[in-house]
């Protein structure tokens, strides 16, 4: 596949964009008549569930739809918040992708560094195998790994969830690709001062890899906390739900109030929007780094 | 607040499961009792499986909490465990994992299925022995949905049947006259088609078109008021293809494609809200609705021409995780199911009551003034003549049904053609011997 | 330690060996990725000839469950779907992205709010994606009827009916999509350097022909990877469908990944379920490498 | 005691390429050695060999006396200084310097004294705090040397330090490592490809071409005394002019050379004669003589090198078993380089008579290419 290195994870990507040439007789730009509809259309979603979401139920089921609400209900938050246990929610997903993301760090930069620097036995071929899942959709093994995950007694568990994601080989292709950009020469320094390997790894190598840390640190954290098929399969009891699965619960009961479906849905959106929003060119680069890097 | 629906396609294919459980299961989980008997001391901690939200989840938990209170001996945990729709499957789900609970849910319709897994606890012999119990205080509908072959495989948790529940207010503003007893099914179509108001997004009737069992069953009420019948007498062939099953479907098509009366909810997650919001004229539906209705005055009926209803009666069902448990949940389920908590709840949720001297507890005339329109739904039970065919494959055949239904309903067929489809699907089920 | 190994002896020079720490590094991660990796890998490939319930032993049954696919007008139907449903996702998510991507590289007042919005649905999960859908297209009360209602078009049915509901799918994945798109597309335009966009419009090319001849070159290889990308997400489609239609109305949103979950997870068909995966996989190898194939040449012929 | 010693050491890579061959070389303490000859040749690899950052096939490496052929680098107590510095580029002058002692465990009190004394010697006072990105080439060469230093280790070894450096700031860097080593006398291993380098730095040097040693000696030893054709060509600059020639009854024939030289046995043989060698002939001069046709003259301010051509054949200095030290048979010009006074006066396109002096014509065996030596 083509590997063009159009940025690395060391530049900013800051979209160093054209002039814009308008031409002569317009007062503004003409992109901009493509470019509001366009962003309204991107909005109106998001907006509409955060003002359905403080409608009264009533309110919310009228035709034509009360478009600006005359008072506000932020009380449905309370209703939404308390009919489900949200709160458990919260806490299993961020356990999940926590844990995933530690994980993902951990093993892949350790896997990662032998698999760019140490020259070890059967390294090659395990590596080929490697490659091989990489390319295999999860819902080629997701019957297996449902049932090697119940053999471990992590059936309707939050470790369930984590165990099988601690490690994905994505991670470790994506490290390994940086460890290599390293020089070589640091970590023979490094050894000549008596550093070991490990220590390499830590003090060296691991430090002057940040960017792509927070790259596999963004994506996998926004791929667990979004996570549905994997939880779906293996939760059953609510308390024990993360975010997302909880939400199709809230959904599915039977009574669907807008204004209550669409409070649960803002709130379970919120912490991702907030982290999107402080750290926009993270998320941007490491999308963009990954999606480049593929 | 628990709907009588079946889930999704193929729970025949769940029965088949649940029959293969015998062999993963028996050896490890049944036979062996080996934790703790409970009054020993120790705490017996049992966990019981509900689809309950609102009021219900809060009567359930006020209960339980009462329970545990007053038995430190035997701990009971009520989870939420989403839809009841799809408690079976999780049930399921949850034995094959290892981990199920002790006491859980289920849908009357589910008795003939999930009877087959070993993991379930046939009660016959401890209602026997127990005389406290009363087993005959259900009412008989009841007790007939639990038992399987004369295997009692649940303790009956909610009865329901269907009705009219009509909303005043629209029937007032459309300068109609309420429903009586002695509709018959056209003056049902022309009301609905008189209350429905396009540019207000009102609408004569909801409908739930998931082509689930809700479907189903709201279809089978009518099918049996025109007479019909949904399998013929030995369960060997389908029999709502008839000219009556044609009548009850066609004129269902009718008040949808061509009256465009029916709001029609292909996700079955929305019409009691819009009944609620006051969009919905009529609804056929149970008593389990009404709390959902607190914006609307409403009114409640028999079902038009025969008044022929249909009862979907639930069960708790205790699963075996050891000796211990069992009796812990049999005690706790005893207690739960006594018509004097049994009238808390009902009191709390406007269910009907599961026991006959509910009816002397002292209150039960404070219950009937809090729902108005319960006592139809009491007096109803006597409507509820026939029931679903209690076999494994029903299941199956209602997915059959529920297609032609929705199909018809969505205009993508005659009511003619989708129940010879389906007849025709349900025909090669039952060939299949033992299946 | 009461071993002391001469600095020479070959235990010590095997111990001291990269082999050794090779392996230790590798080790968590490659025990992981076997167990849940490649163990299901191969354990899917054997079910897959096997009928299995995931409760009771499985037993052989042959290519009986390949065969009965072949015959299953229900596995046919959620091919159908999800091929139609690739066909125009694909095309139209790539090319929009595209357009909005050449759009957002210029220096423009309010640019970078542009850029937010459609950058925002990126973060926001497929469930609430599906869920704040399933209220916009509600066929009574949406936002989507009611504007359509100005415009003076009946209401419609979008999710509940089965000709429109697949078509809402590709446009609710689209939104949620587009912004992952553009922003691969506009890292790619960062590689256009401005000197040849001017050097071509000296040429005398006009603003069309200098964007084909000179930037689209740049954006090959991206827009390879995105349809590749995007081709294999479109035949994985599966939160989406669970959280609005569940595969209705009328089975219309029935895709294979849904229908495997139904096979899998309700009705415990552990067996065919992991045929219909390795055909899944098998269909998503071949699609991939035949784009590869196309797209990679194209790239070197052009470029 | 810290010498250092190669006893048949041999490193073949895992992909085949042999690169030391035998290598046996035996470095006392104290001493500034020097590993020189073209890039490719196995110097570096030698060098690394000595590290730990690779492992002999075969043969053994001593330092101080103990056999240190399979340990890790961190247990061989020495230091190096890399070609492009390798300074931690995440880490401050101060932490680099320190991070070696720190994985020593030495005590925090200790590091601090020791940086302290080496940023001192080696005037980093100032830069302590910086990182390596903000460091000049010149300070980033001496924060390197510094970091290796600290240690205090058993062996020093440098791996082409100056070749990052402009001209200037080199002949700086390269006084100032001899300077270093006079104070800290520490045994030291240099390996460079530029042979100015290793005349002025090393008390010894030793010669490598194809991953084989060719010769070790002081430097003077080495460019007096080359040991084959290769070291004498090698070593010098500009290099040594090489000639075919004939060999009979006690006198070397090249092209109109004709010179004197007992010890050669007949047959054909190489002559080589340094450019410092030649010099304008005096009429009468009784040395041998040779034309040289002047096609372009360098002037270097005191003297001048002049480039042209002499009647005979040239001689490549690379012999192999494939590529025979005589080549390009068809040529009978042969390219030669003269340092001359540079008072001197001399046009291109001129033809003067040039003089080789006494005692400085080297002859070489044709076949091994050999200093025979008289």
């Amino acid at each position: 596949m083509a590997t063009p290195t159009l940025i690395g994870a060391d530049r900013p990507l800051d979209f160093e964009a054209l002039p814009d040439k308008r031409p002569r007789h317009w007062p503004f730009s003409p992109w901009h008549l493509f470019l509001i509809p366009l962003s309204a259309a991107m909005l109106l979603p998001l907006v509409w569930s955060v003002i359905t979401s403080l409608e009264t139920s009533a309110d919310a089921q009228r035709f034509p739809p009360v478009l600006l609400p005359s008072s506000l209900h932020f009380e449905n938050y309370v209703h939404a918040w308390n009919s489900l246990p949200f709160g458990h929610f919260f806490l299993n997903s961020f356990l999940y992708a926590a844990a995933t993301v530690a994980g993902n760090l951990l093993f892949c930069s350790l896997a990662a560094y032998a698999f760019a620097r140490l020259r070890f036995f059967g390294s090659n071929l395990v590596f080929v195998l490697l490659l091989v899942t990489l390319m295999v959709p999860f819902q080629v093994v997701i019957i297996p790994t449902f049932l090697i995950v119940r053999k471990l007694g992590l059936i309707d568990s939050v470790g369930g969830l984590i165990v099988p994601n601690l490690c994905g080989v994505f991670g470790i292709f994506l490290l390994r690709q940086f460890f290599l950009s390293l020089p070589v020469q640091l970590e023979e320094a490094a050894r000549i001062d008596g550093a070991s390997r490990l220590a390499i790894l830590f003090k060296i190598v691991l430090p002057l890899s940040a960017p792509v840390l927070a790259t596999l640190a963004i994506i996998q954290f926004m791929w667990s906390w979004n996570d549905f098929l994997w939880p779906l399969i293996i939760i059953t009891t609510p308390q024990h739900a993360p975010l997302q699965l909880g939400l199709s619960m809230f959904q599915g009961s039977h009574v669907t109030q807008w204004n209550l479906l669409m409070a649960g849905t803002v709130m379970s959106q919120i912490p991702m929007l907030a982290v999107f929003l402080f750290a926009q060119r993270w998320f941007i680069q490491s999308i963009a780094y990954t999606g480049i890097k593929q | 607040m628990r709907r009588v629906a079946i889930g999704t396609v193929g729970l025949l294919a769940l029965a088949c499961a649940a029959v293969v459980l015998t062999a993963g299961c028996g050896s490890s989980g049944s036979g062996t009792a080996a934790s703790p008997s409970a009054g020993s001391g120790r705490v017996v901690n049992i966990t019981l499986w509900h689809g309950d939200t609102d009021y219900a989840a809060k009567a359930d938990n006020v209960l339980v909490a009462q329970w545990n209170k007053a038995n430190p001996d035997i701990h009971v945990t009520a989870l939420y465990n989403g839809s009841n729709d799809y408690a079976l499957q999780k049930t399921l789900t949850a034995i094959a994992g290892g981990k199920p609970p002790d006491i859980t849910y289920l849908y009357g319709s589910w008795a003939a299925n999930i009877v087959k897994s070993p993991k379930v606890v046939i009660l016959n012999d401890m209602i026997a022995k127990d005389s406290s119990f009363n087993w005959n205080d259900f009412w008989p509908a009841e007790r007939l949905a639990a038992t399987v072959n004369g295997k009692i495989m649940g303790v009956p948790a909610l009865v329901d049947n269907l009705a009219i529940v009509y909303n005043k207010k629209l029937f007032d503003r459309a300068g109609l006259s309420y429903p009586t007893a002695q509709w018959t099914w056209d003056d049902f179509r022309a009301a609905a088609k008189k209350l429905t108001i396009p540019a207000q997004k009102q609408f004569g009737w909801g409908y739930p078109a998931d082509a689930s069992e809700d479907t189903v069953w709201h279809w089978e009420a009518m099918l049996w008021d025109y007479n019909g019948d949904i399998l013929t007498p030995d369960n060997k062939q389908a029999a709502f293809n008839s000219a009556q099953g044609d009548q009850a479907l066609t004129m269902l098509g009718d008040m949808a494609t061509v009256d465009h009366s029916i709001y029609i909810d292909t996700t079955n997650t929305k019409i009691q809200q819009t009944f609620n919001n006051g969009h919905i004229g009529m609804m056929v539906t149970g008593p389990w609705d009404l709390p959902s209705f607190p914006n609307v005055k409403f009114g409640v009926q028999v079902m038009p021409a025969n008044h022929q209803t249909i009862s979907g009666p639930d069960n708790w069902v205790i699963l075996n995780n050891g000796a211990a448990r069992v009796n812990a949940s049999w005690t706790f389920i005893k207690w739960f199911t006594a018509a004097k908590q049994q009238m808390y709840y009902d009191l709390q949720t406007g269910a009907l009551p599961t026991r006959q001297s509910q009816q002397q507890q002292p209150d039960f005339q404070t219950y009937l003034s809090k729902y108005p329109g319960t006592d139809l739904f009491v007096k109803n039970m006597g409507n509820a003549v026939k029931s679903r065919p209690t076999i494994p494959q029903y299941s199956k055949i209602s997915t059959f049904l529920g297609q032609a239904i929705v199909s018809v309903m969505l205009g993508k067929s005659d009511a003619k053609t989708a129940l010879d489809q389906a007849a025709q699907q349900t025909n090669a089920l039952l060939a299949v011997p033992g299946s | 330690m009461t071993l002391s190994l001469a600095p020479d002896s070959r235990l010590r020079r095997a111990l001291g060996s990269e082999h050794l720490a090779g392996w230790a590094f590798a080790l968590p991660a490659v025990a992981l990725i076997v167990i849940f990796g490649i163990v299901p890998i191969v354990w899917s490939a054997v079910m897959s000839f096997q009928a299995n319930d995931l409760v009771s032993a499985p037993h052989w049954v042959g290519v009986a469950n390949y065969r009965a696919l072949l015959h299953d007008p229900a596995f046919a139907a959620s091919v159908r779907h999800t091929l139609l449903y690739t066909v125009i996702f694909v095309p139209l998510s790539v090319a929009g992205a595209m357009l909005v991507a050449w759009a957002l590289n210029r220096k423009l007042h309010g640019v970078r709010f542009y850029r937010l919005a459609v950058f925002v649905p990126v973060v926001t999960s497929t469930v609430a994606t599906g869920i704040i859908f399933l209220w916009l297209l509600d066929p009574v009360f949406g936002l989507v009827n009611f504007f359509l209602s100005k415009l003076g078009i009946p209401a419609q049915g979008f999710l509940s009916n089965p000709n429109q509901a697949l078509y809402c799918i590709v446009a609710m994945t689209i939104w949620g999509w587009l912004g992952f798109d553009v922003i691969i597309y506009l890292a790619a335009l960062q590689g256009v350097p401005h000197e040849l966009i001017e050097a071509a419009e000296i040429d005398g090319a006009g603003k069309w022909s200098s964007f084909r001849s000179v930037v689209l070159p740049f954006l090959r290889p991206a827009t390879l990877f995105l349809v590749v990308w995007s081709t294999i997400s479109a035949l994985q489609l599966f939160d989406e469908i669970y959280v609005t239609t569940r595969g209705g109305p009328l089975g219309s949103t029935t895709v294979v990944v849904f229908y495997l979950y139904q096979q899998a997870f309700q009705f415990f068909n552990g067996g065919y379920a992991a045929a219909i995966a390795y055909v899944l996989f098998l269909a998503i190898l071949v699609i991939t490498i035949i784009q590869l194939k196309v797209g990679g040449r194209r790239i070197y012929s052009n470029t | 005691m810290a010498d250092v010693s190669f006893q048949d050491v041999t490193k073949q890579f895992a992909e085949g390429t042999l690169a030391v061959k035998g290598l046996s070389l035996a470095i006392p303490d104290g001493e500034f050695m020097i590993l020189v000859g073209p890039s490719g040749c196995g110097k570096t690899t030698a060098l690394r060999l000595v590290a730990g950052l690779e492992t002999a096939t075969s043969g053994t490496i001593t330092i101080a006396g103990r056999a240190v052929t399979h340990l890790s680098p961190r247990d061989r107590d020495i230091a190096m200084v890399f070609q492009n510095y390798a300074l931690y580029p995440h880490m401050s002058v101060q932490r680099n310097l320190a991070f070696g002692l720190r994985q020593r465990h030495v005590p925090r009190d200790e590091v601090e004294r020791r940086v302290a004394a080496m940023s001192a010697m080696l005037g980093l006072d100032e830069l302590l705090r910086r990182r390596p990105a903000q460091l000049s080439g010149g300070q980033r060469q001496r924060v390197a040397m510094g970091r290796a230093l600290v240690r205090e280790p058993k062996a020093f070894l440098l791996d082409e330090p100056l070749s990052n450096l402009d001209a200037k700031l080199r002949v700086q860097m390269r006084a100032e490592l001899k300077r270093i080593h006079q104070r800290l006398n520490i045994t030291t291993i240099y390996v460079t490809h530029d042979q100015v380098e290793a005349m002025t730095l090393g008390d010894r040097l030793a010669v490598i071409s194809g991953g084989e040693l060719q010769q070790v000696g002081t430097p003077q030893d080495v460019y007096e005394h080359p040991a084959n054709v290769f070291v004498a060509h090698f070593i010098g600059s500009p290099p040594m002019n090489l000639l075919r020639a004939t060999a009979s009854a006690g006198r070397a024939q090249a092209g109109d050379l004709s010179v004197e030289l007992a010890h050669v046995p007949d047959g054909p043989c190489v002559l080589g004669i340094r450019p410092e060698s030649l010099s304008l002939m005096a009429p009468d001069d009784p040395r041998p003589s040779l034309d040289f046709d002047i096609e372009v003259v360098e002037p270097l301010g005191g003297e001048l090198l002049a480039h042209g051509f002499v009647n005979g054949r040239l001689a490549s200095p690379d012999a192999s078993e494939e590529t025979p030290l005589f080549t390009g048979d068809s040529e009978s010009r042969a390219e030669v380089t003269v340092k001359l006074d540079g008072r001197l006066r001399l046009k291109a396109g001129e033809r003067v008579r040039l003089a080789v002096h006494a005692g400085e014509v080297y002859a070489f065996d044709a076949a091994s290419g050999a200093a025979l030596i008289g």
